[in-house]
């Protein structure tokens, strides 16, 4: 039964005990690991190592070009391709464009948070490996698991096993790729 | 399962409640549930109300728009003021998910989520209006800068504009936040669902999200970007609707306080439209426990609140309409005193300024059924507040001459209550469908509220060895 | 056991992404091309007439200039469509039992006018004025093509209102002089810029007058 | 003939159908009527071409524009492929006709018999405005008042044209030519019959006459003062001696003439000088709307009113009137009288002035006035005028001319010249005298030309029944007219009229100045004019056109007449044909006798009579322009009133409120001799008190879809001996109350500024700080200042000049397309109209102060409008004309909101749905008709300025000042309107703008009006200063 593992997966009652069994296993020197909680866990992320500021810097980027966008279609309609004399305002009525410049700066920046979040966390992914461990359901509810990736040099089918069996896991299980 | 013992700082949650109970509570609503049968009536008569709304635009589109009341000088009437109350309403929805969750409120957690809901149905409602009101509803499209043949653009200093992309930009982004709640209780659900094809629909929702840490890290950090977005978003947006009004020259319109306390009008009656529709809920579906009398009496602080702002304004409005000496503003506030449509203008102090002031009792706040009866005053209070805005301000301006009079006609009325119907339609199928309290937050609570508890007396964690691998 | 989808579904969502993304431009750009193209606006689609009268022949092959059967062209805002009597005129004389022409001579004979069916038809809150724009350099076929090539007339420019204004923010772009502006043989000479900025001057054209909404519109 | 074998069509079954049909359905319906073979057969055989009556029209002229317009809606809505258009040209050209140009033709509008000359503005041949002719006396340009330096229209044959005055009958009257109610066919006894059936049953008649010397035949015409219809009715009476002929028509000058008879022995026309005038003094006389001469007299009125930086004197004008009119709405001084007082107010005046009668008592006021007037009078021997008006007894007519006589105006500031009139008969005496032939059986043959005896005769005389009864023994009754009305439904026969836009005639202006009345288009039903059925009566089928010019080539043995004829065509009068001042004798005897004959005061109500100031005796009753038309002073629309004194209404009870939509007031039943009519009341501020005025025209049976059963039928109160005011009026409240549409809701002007006023002498100690001004540069602005390059159009409107007579809305209306919108809609306060007259009242509501503003768009520089238009569709052109693109419009209406003038117009509904395809005729082409959900207002006539620009440009100069004329401009009658480019500093609009009581309406607002005011000023006696 030589089936591809993705890897071994143990499943904990409480975020604390797998948060302690994080650290244990980072201890442990492995690196390729994920933890999954029904709610997000305070420095469960640090806890396996990760580290991750893209989506402000998305949001940035996003809101300026947003900013920019928006007046420069004010200005390009109202004082490049067709000037009005409206009740008597110069053509650039700077005043009068900020409402929609702030406007397209919001709209922006916030597709970019939102974009930018999925598409680095990889989303849509409907088809996960993980999706395979037994009872993995519960990690959207009730139950909190850590699981050690195969990619993982250290990994080892029945070392990380035992392993993660002393990390205090109610179950360990492994997960098909 | 363990047992949890009471909790004293439990006035967010009530009784005892696992992770297991409470996301079966919330998330069972949504999922194979007997509604009560007030779910039904009141969708039906909801869904009565949207075919009144279809009957109205479809004459109104049919004749135009003198079936209204409008005329010279009243060009702007119903369709105006529903669309700002409607504006109005949506606000709460922002604040509370928005402004609440930068200032780490943890009580918004079991509301934000209605909250957002209404946010987005409101603003349907109140976008119907500005499409239906103008004359031509076919071109309507011209308000956006669409590169067409004929070479026209829109004119950027309009502040209808401004409420085109005001509007358009409070909606996307409302719905983008409220949707990223969802996510990861889609996920939920989707584990939850026993059926096929609700796993496939909740699934394809949920787009794989596996509560992973990864994701909840980038989770958490975009889901504050949006939060501290939505922040000057929803002060933006009212702020540019009071526009339509303060950029025009009017007597009643020319008035600089009115972005300030337009924002504040519009949390004022978000809160009071919450109420309206959280307290019968929270009673239809048992969700005491959750929706508990803390919450209730935390928005009706914040009610009082933002009512003595607007209160303030209204003041501030008459002050300075007196103090400038301008003839035509002393004339509008006499006009507004003691003019043909006066009693409005009372009733409209009396809703929004006098009766909330009891909620300065404790007592009242916590009382259930006084604070429904207030919501719902609020709720006409700020509908008569924008009637007075548009109309006194307009039907009697600067020549006597072309002073008139509006009275709305029925087809005015029904478009108003067709709207009502909808929202309520639209509310009701969201609480069928949908988890009406953000699960994934109701656990986080839950675990906080934990914290101070030791880890639960129970066997040690036991090794199961167990050789079978999954399949 | 939450696994819901197949593995497949990953590339299957990525790719609606992507489609879903594609159809909206492409809908936009299809959209904006056909409002232009002249299915729209029958720019260059010969339109059936009760005679079939060929410019080309008439113009070209005669050599008859266009003022003799659009009499009006430089005192009115109507060129002006010549009455069955212009017509007449000469066919009287010529081709005079020709089956083609038999509508003109009834419409002669009974009073009856001849039916034309539009081919320059401007929507009716566009004044078009012939008079001022032959006065002021722009040539007929600047507008109405090559009409001596024509043998079944045709709309030659999409009038669009954007095409109107090209000229009307620009008509050194298209003027000429005078006396050219019925000469069908004209072409821009390689300085059309300079000569048309300084026909502007001369002809004292006030440029930013001309894309007032009321010049056109009323 | 064929008539016999087939079942022909009932009448009363089609007329109920068009009854219930509206819009296209009428269409339908009259299809229906044109399909029938009856129906075809006598059209085909009367007019081979006609067919279809709009069909003939529709082939006969070229169409492109008016195709254009009867599409204009879809064009307006949609950027899609338009169904393919056809384009249509002539057979034959006409020489004179441009395609794409307008023409102007010289003609006359009569009214009352009198004329007014009119030049008529045709497109492609179809009439689409009347403006008035400047050469005629009747309808002066501003020629000699304003210096203008350019024509405003080229005559076809390119003679320079100047532009004269109308009033709102004449601008109005355009409309009636393209009504589709008019009638269009012969009918006998409710059957559609034809022409040829006429003529046999005619001859028959004739020939029957004949036998007894016309002993039988009887002719009722209106007021005739047509050379050429006399001289024709002239030969009939003599080859039928026996005949009679019988002039009648409600407002007539029984009263003036018969005062002339008393004070000179003979009837004649008093014409008034008020150009030579310093002191005038009008007893009930209206004499700046509605008399024959009205829009001369306001122009020589108006020229003694212009005020400007180097103006010393003004005239003075007290006026002493039983109604509120325009007249004394801008007196300097104004006595509210009943009738009775008025006439006692003249003895007193006489008694003053040195004439030996008594003069009965006054009321304090009055007495006061009597002393103060006196003097002025007699101050300005010779320079001053009392005018009387036709309500006043004939006595009081005689005795203002002994006092006219007595201050020595005669020959000065009065003169009289032989009647208009061709027959001048008391119309009462032969309306009386034909209602007791008919009574007696004496009437075989009766032909009533035109007129509406049967709803407008004095009720007295049961003329109705009587007519009724004639026709049923047997006699041949005929009524010529353009509506199958009243009259018609009781004459054996009823004949359609020719409009007068579409026949040949003559007529005599107030001083006998004789138009040719050419027609501008053929007549669009197969119709006659009274020439032509006089001359079928004769046994002659002559054309109108050979008639009339018969008849002066006979008058005029010259070899030049074709030249002669082509002058008066081309010039709208006939040189020379004013009738010679007389000079005359005041025979003061019969004068006093005839005064001692006035009844003493009558105890209790006292009603006056008046014809209605729009719809006047009822002729213009559907006509939709007149019936939207506010009435002067209580800006009442689709409706008469009774106008009652505000303390009279409140002794009596009644009330009305003018708080909601429409005006919700009281009804009651006046009654009178038996007489019992319930009507609406109006409290009229400045109704002197114990007297009531109602208005004639109302009440109509059988006016058309517009006009029919509006208001209350004053002819029912109205007797022979009591023709314009009667005493013994009792008034009941009914309870009932009802809606009345005005078009103001507020009359005060809430202690704002905005029509300020100020008196002679003010103006005369300090012109420069007459009125406090608000400099425009004193506001601060965010943003620099516009430049602006080209023309700066602007107008500038004389408040002092104003008389609210309303033409000018009139004008507004027909040159650019403005629809109608119903008493309904105007009651929302949903009218369309693109100027309106403004009018305030100031002081007690006994006799308040009035004033008349007439506010078009204003222009603004910094328009208030236009930045908050989300599409643009309102924007500012280079030379400063707030542009309102219609097609570019969503309908927002947030322009109007924001406009403190609130001078926009929106679409609220299809209001210019082209139901009816002859309407569409009436369009003028260069004027795109707005349909529905759109904004549209004042264009200051952007259609006249680009023709003139680009006439300018294409001979290479500037557009001159005068060139362009608005509508409203031109019609004005005191030329209080003054338009123009006040970047050129002699134009007549900067010299306006120059002047030191010039102010801009709400200029605090910083708007920049480009539309601009002069101050109101007065010119009141001291000593009477407070009255």
């Amino acid at each position: 039964m030589s089936v591809p593992l993705h890897g071994i997966i143990a499943e904990y009652e409480t975020p604390e005990e797998l948060l302690r069994a994080a650290k244990r296993a980072r201890e442990a020197g492995y690196t390729h690991m994920d933890a999954y909680s029904p709610f997000p866990v305070h420095g469960l992320a640090e806890a396996i190592g990760f580290e991750d500021h893209k989506v402000p810097w998305v949001t940035f980027f996003a809101g300026v070009i947003g900013a920019i966008a928006g007046f420069s279609l004010q200005y390009y309609i109202s004082v490049v391709d067709y000037p009005l004399n409206v009740g008597g305002r110069p053509f650039l009525s700077w005043p009068a464009f900020i409402p929609v410049t702030f406007e397209t700066t919001v709209l922006f920046a916030a597709f970019g948070a939102f974009i930018g979040m999925l598409a680095l966390n990889g989303l849509p992914q409907p088809y996960h490996p993980v999706f395979n461990a037994p009872r993995f359901e519960r990690a959207s509810q009730d139950r909190f698991f850590l699981c050690i990736e195969a990619s993982d040099p250290l990994f080892d089918r029945a070392n990380t096993r035992h392993f993660l069996e002393g990390t205090g896991a109610r179950m360990v299980s492994e997960v098909e790729e | 399962m363990q047992e949890v013992a009471q909790r004293e700082t439990g006035a967010l949650i009530e009784g005892k409640h696992t992770y297991e109970s409470i996301t079966h509570k919330i998330a069972s609503v949504a999922m194979g549930y007997r509604h009560p049968i007030a779910w039904y009536i009141v969708t039906a008569i909801a869904a009565a109300g949207v075919f009144m709304l279809i009957t109205a635009i479809a004459w109104l589109l049919l004749r135009g728009v003198g079936i209204w009341g409008i005329n010279q000088p009243v060009g702007w009437g119903f369709a105006i003021i529903n669309f700002v109350w409607w504006i109005g309403i949506g606000h709460a929805g922002t604040l509370i998910s928005a402004i609440l969750l930068l200032l780490r409120q943890q009580w918004r957690t079991s509301i934000n989520r209605f909250a957002e809901a209404m946010t987005i149905f409101a603003v349907m409602c109140a976008g119907m209006f500005p499409l239906l009101h103008v004359g031509r509803p076919w071109v309507a499209y011209w308000l956006l800068p669409i590169p067409n043949w004929t070479g026209a653009w829109p004119q950027f200093r309009s502040p209808l504009i401004w409420d085109v992309f005001a509007v358009t930009t409070y909606f996307t982004v409302s719905l983008l936040f409220w949707f990223t709640g969802l996510i990861p209780d889609f996920a939920t659900l989707r584990d939850r669902a026993k059926k096929r094809i609700s796993q496939i629909i909740y699934g394809v929702l949920a787009m794989g999200w596996r509560n992973s840490a990864k994701h909840w890290h980038r989770y958490e950090s975009a889901y504050l970007l949006l939060a501290g977005l939505s922040t000057p978003l929803v002060v933006s947006v009212h702020s540019i609707v009071s526009l339509d009004f303060a950029v025009s020259l009017l007597p009643g319109w020319h008035t600089t306080i009115f972005p300030p306390y337009f924002v504040a009008g519009a949390i004022y009656s978000g809160f009071a439209m919450v109420l309206t529709l959280v307290i019968p809920i929270r009673a239809w579906y048992k969700m005491q426990d959750v929706l508990t009398i803390k919450h209730l009496d935390w928005m009706a602080k914040i009610m009082l609140a933002t009512g003595l702002i607007v209160f303030y304004g209204y003041i501030m409005e008459i002050f300075t309409a007196l103090y400038s000496g301008h003839s035509m503003e002393t004339f509008l506030v006499k006009n507004r005193f003691f003019g043909p449509y006066a009693p409005f203008f009372w009733a409209l102090l009396v809703c929004n300024g006098l009766i909330p002031q009891v909620l300065w009792s404790p007592k009242v706040r916590q009382n259930v059924a006084l604070l429904f009866v207030i919501s719902l005053i609020v709720n006409v209070g700020m509908w008569l507040e924008r009637f007075v805005i548009v109309v006194t301000s307009l039907h009697r301006d600067f020549l006597p001459s072309s002073w008139g009079m509006y009275y709305p006609t029925i087809w005015d009325v029904m478009l108003y209550a067709g709207t009502i119907g909808f929202f309520t339609f639209m509310m009701f199928l969201f609480v069928r469908f949908v988890p009406m309290i953000s699960i994934f937050e109701m656990r986080d609570l839950l675990h906080q509220t934990d914290r101070h508890r030791q880890a639960p007396a129970g066997a040690p964690a036991t090794p199961v060895a167990t050789t079978e691998v999954s399949s | 056991m939450p696994q819901v989808f197949h593995q497949s579904s990953n590339t299957l969502a990525r790719l609606s992404i992507v489609t879903g993304a594609a159809l909206l431009v492409t809908s936009v750009l299809i959209g904006s091309n056909l409002s232009r193209s002249p299915y729209v606006t029958r720019a260059g689609a010969p339109v059936d007439q009760p005679v079939p009268f060929s410019h080309k022949h008439h113009v070209k092959e005669l050599g008859i200039d266009c003022r003799y059967c659009h009499n009006t062209v430089e005192k009115s805002a109507v060129a002006g469509i010549p009455p069955t009597h212009t017509c007449m005129s000469c066919h009287s004389q010529v081709w005079t039992n020709s089956p083609l022409l038999e509508p003109i001579r009834q419409s002669y004979l009974n009073g009856t006018p001849v039916k034309w069916n539009k081919v320059y038809d401007l929507p009716d809150f566009v004044y078009f004025n012939h008079s001022i724009h032959v006065q002021k350099g722009v040539g007929c076929n600047t507008c109405h093509g090559p009409v001596h090539e024509m043998n079944i007339t045709y709309k030659a420019q999409p009038l669009s209102m954007s095409w109107c204004l090209d000229c009307h923010r620009q008509p050194e772009k298209y003027i000429r002089p005078k006396e050219e502006v019925y000469n069908y043989e004209y072409k821009q000479p390689q300085n059309q810029m300079e000569l048309g900025a300084k026909l502007v001057k001369e002809y004292g054209i006030q440029k930013g007058q001309l894309t007032d909404c009321w010049i056109c519109h009323r | 003939m064929e008539k016999k074998n087939h079942q022909p069509l009932n009448l009363e079954e089609i007329r109920r159908r068009l009854a219930e049909a509206r819009g296209r359905n009428y269409w339908r319906s009259l299809e229906e009527v044109a399909d029938s073979e009856d129906f075809r057969q006598i059209l085909e055989k009367e007019f081979p071409l006609q067919s279809s009556p709009l069909g003939a029209f529709l082939h006969r002229r070229q169409f492109l524009k008016l195709m254009g317009a009867s599409l204009a809606l879809a064009g307006l809505t949609s950027c899609r492929p338009l169904p393919q258009r056809k384009i249509v040209p002539q057979v034959q050209q006409p020489e004179e006709v441009i395609p794409g140009k307008p023409l102007y033709y010289a003609s006359a509008f009569t009214l009352g018999g009198f004329a007014r000359g009119i030049l008529v503005e045709s497109h492609e041949g179809r009439p689409t405005k009347i403006e008035g002719n400047a050469r005629h006396p009747a309808s002066p340009g501003s020629q000699g008042i304003l210096p203008l330096t350019q024509p405003a229209r080229i005559h076809p044959d390119g003679t320079p044209e100047h532009l004269g005055a109308t009033d709102a009958f004449t601008q109005a009257s355009i409309l009636t030519l393209y009504d589709p109610d008019r009638s269009q066919s012969p009918v006998q006894q409710n059957r559609l019959a034809s022409w040829q059936d006429f003529n046999t049953a005619l001859a028959a008649a004739m020939a029957k006459q004949a036998a007894v010397r016309g002993a039988g035949l009887r002719i009722l015409t209106e007021t005739v003062t047509s050379p050429t219809l006399a001289a024709l009715l002239e030969e009939l009476l003599r080859k039928y001696p026996q005949a009679r002929w019988y002039q009648y028509e409600p407002v007539n000058q029984d009263h003036s003439l018969e005062g002339t008879r008393i004070a000179f022995g003979e009837p004649l026309q008093p014409i008034y000088r008020f150009d030579r005038a310093d002191v005038i003094l009008s007893l009930d006389a209206n004499f700046l709307h509605g008399d024959a001469a009205s829009v001369r007299y306001a122009h020589d009125y108006s020229t003694r009113r212009r005020v400007r930086r180097d103006t010393h004197t003004m005239n003075r004008l007290y006026v002493v009137e039983s109604t509120p009119t325009v007249t004394g709405s801008v007196a300097d001084h104004r006595l509210p009288l009943r009738p009775s007082q008025v006439s006692a107010f003249a003895l007193a005046l006489a008694k003053a002035i040195g004439l030996p009668v008594s003069a009965p008592s006054l009321p304090e006021q009055a007495q006061r006035w009597v002393d103060v007037v006196a003097r002025d009078l007699q101050a300005h021997r010779g320079r001053c005028v009392v005018a009387v008006g036709e309500t006043q007894p004939p006595a009081v007519h005689a005795l203002v001319h002994a006092i006219n006589d007595a201050l020595g105006n005669i020959g000065q500031t009065v003169v009289y010249t032989a009647p208009v009139q061709a027959k001048p008969v008391s119309q009462t005496e032969d309306i009386r005298r034909l209602a007791q032939e008919m009574a007696s059986g004496a009437v075989e043959a009766l032909v009533i030309l035109g007129g509406n005896p049967a709803y407008n005769a004095p009720a007295d005389l049961e003329f109705a029944r009587l007519l009724k009864e004639t026709t049923q023994r047997g006699a041949f009754t005929v009524h010529l007219s353009m509506y199958e009305d009243e009259t018609s439904a009781l004459c054996e026969w009823h004949v359609p009229e020719s409009h007068y836009l579409e026949t040949w005639g003559d007529a005599r202006a107030y001083d006998g100045t004789v138009s040719i009345i050419q027609p501008l288009i053929e007549p669009l039903y197969p119709s006659r004019s009274s020439y032509e059925i006089v001359d079928a009566m004769l046994g002659r089928q002559r054309s109108g056109y050979d008639i009339v010019r018969a008849y002066w080539q006979g008058r005029q043995q010259s070899k030049q007449f074709d030249t002669a004829w082509r002058k008066w065509l081309h010039d709208g009068v006939v040189a020379g044909s004013a009738l010679p001042v007389k000079p005359v004798k005041c025979r003061l005897q019969s004068v006093l006798e005839a005064v001692q004959k006035l009844p003493p005061a009558p105890e209790g109500l006292e009603m006056v009579i008046l014809p209605d100031p729009n719809i006047w005796d009822g002729r213009f009753a559907n006509n939709g322009w007149l019936q939207e038309l506010p009435k002067p002073l209580s800006l009442l629309t689709w409706d008469n009133a009774v106008y009652i004194s505000p303390a009279t209404a409140q002794r009596l009870g009644l009330s009305m409120d003018t708080g909601g939509l429409a005006n919700m007031v009281d009804t009651v039943e006046i009654r009178y001799r038996g007489a019992k009519v319930r009507a609406p009341i109006w409290i009229m501020p400045g109704q002197p008190d114990d007297c009531i005025t109602v208005f004639l025209g109302y009440g109509r049976q059988r006016a058309g879809k517009v006009g029919t059963d509006l208001g209350y039928n004053a002819y029912a109160l109205r007797y022979s001996d009591a023709l314009w005011s009667a005493s013994g009026v009792t008034l009941a409240k009914t309870g009932e109350r009802y809606p009345l549409a005005s078009t103001q809701q507020h009359h005060s002007m809430e202690g704002r500024d905005l029509v300020p006023e100020g008196t002679l002498q003010q103006f005369l100690r300090d012109p420069e700080h007459f009125v406090q001004k608000h400099s425009e540069h004193e506001q601060p602005s965010l943003y620099p200042e516009h430049e602006w390059e080209g023309h700066k159009w602007a107008m500038v409107i004389d408040t002092s000049l104003c008389i609210g007579c309303n033409a000018c809305v009139v004008a507004c209306q027909a040159e650019n397309n403005i629809p109608i919108v119903g008493k309904e809609q105007v009651a929302r306060g949903r009218e369309m109209h693109w100027i309106r007259v403004d009018r305030y009242y100031e002081g007690g509501l006994d006799n308040p102060r009035t004033y008349h503003q007439p506010v078009p768009c204003m222009h603004c520089e910094n328009a208030p409008c236009e930045p908050v238009c989300p599409v643009g569709a309102t924007n500012h052109s280079h030379e400063g004309l707030n542009q309102m693109v219609y097609n570019r419009c969503v309908g927002t209406r947030y322009c109007s909101n924001n406009c403190p003038y609130k001078v926009r117009r929106f679409n609220f509904l299809k209001y210019n749905d082209p139901k009816e395809p002859v309407l569409q005729l009436l369009n003028n082409p260069d004027v795109t008709v707005r349909g529905r959900g759109v904004m549209e207002k004042c264009t200051y006539c952007v259609q006249r300025i680009n023709a003139a620009r680009i006439e300018a440009k294409k001979l290479g100069r500037r557009v001159q000042d005068g060139e362009v004329v608005t509508a409203c401009q031109a019609a004005c009658p005191t030329h209080a309107i003054v338009f123009g480019d006040m970047s050129d500093e002699h134009s007549l609009v900067a010299l306006a703008k120059a002047q030191p009581h010039h102010y801009g309406l709400l200029e605090e607002l910083n708007t920049r009006p480009r539309t601009t005011y002069l101050v109101k000023v007065r010119n009141p006696n001291p000593e009477l200063e407070g009255d």
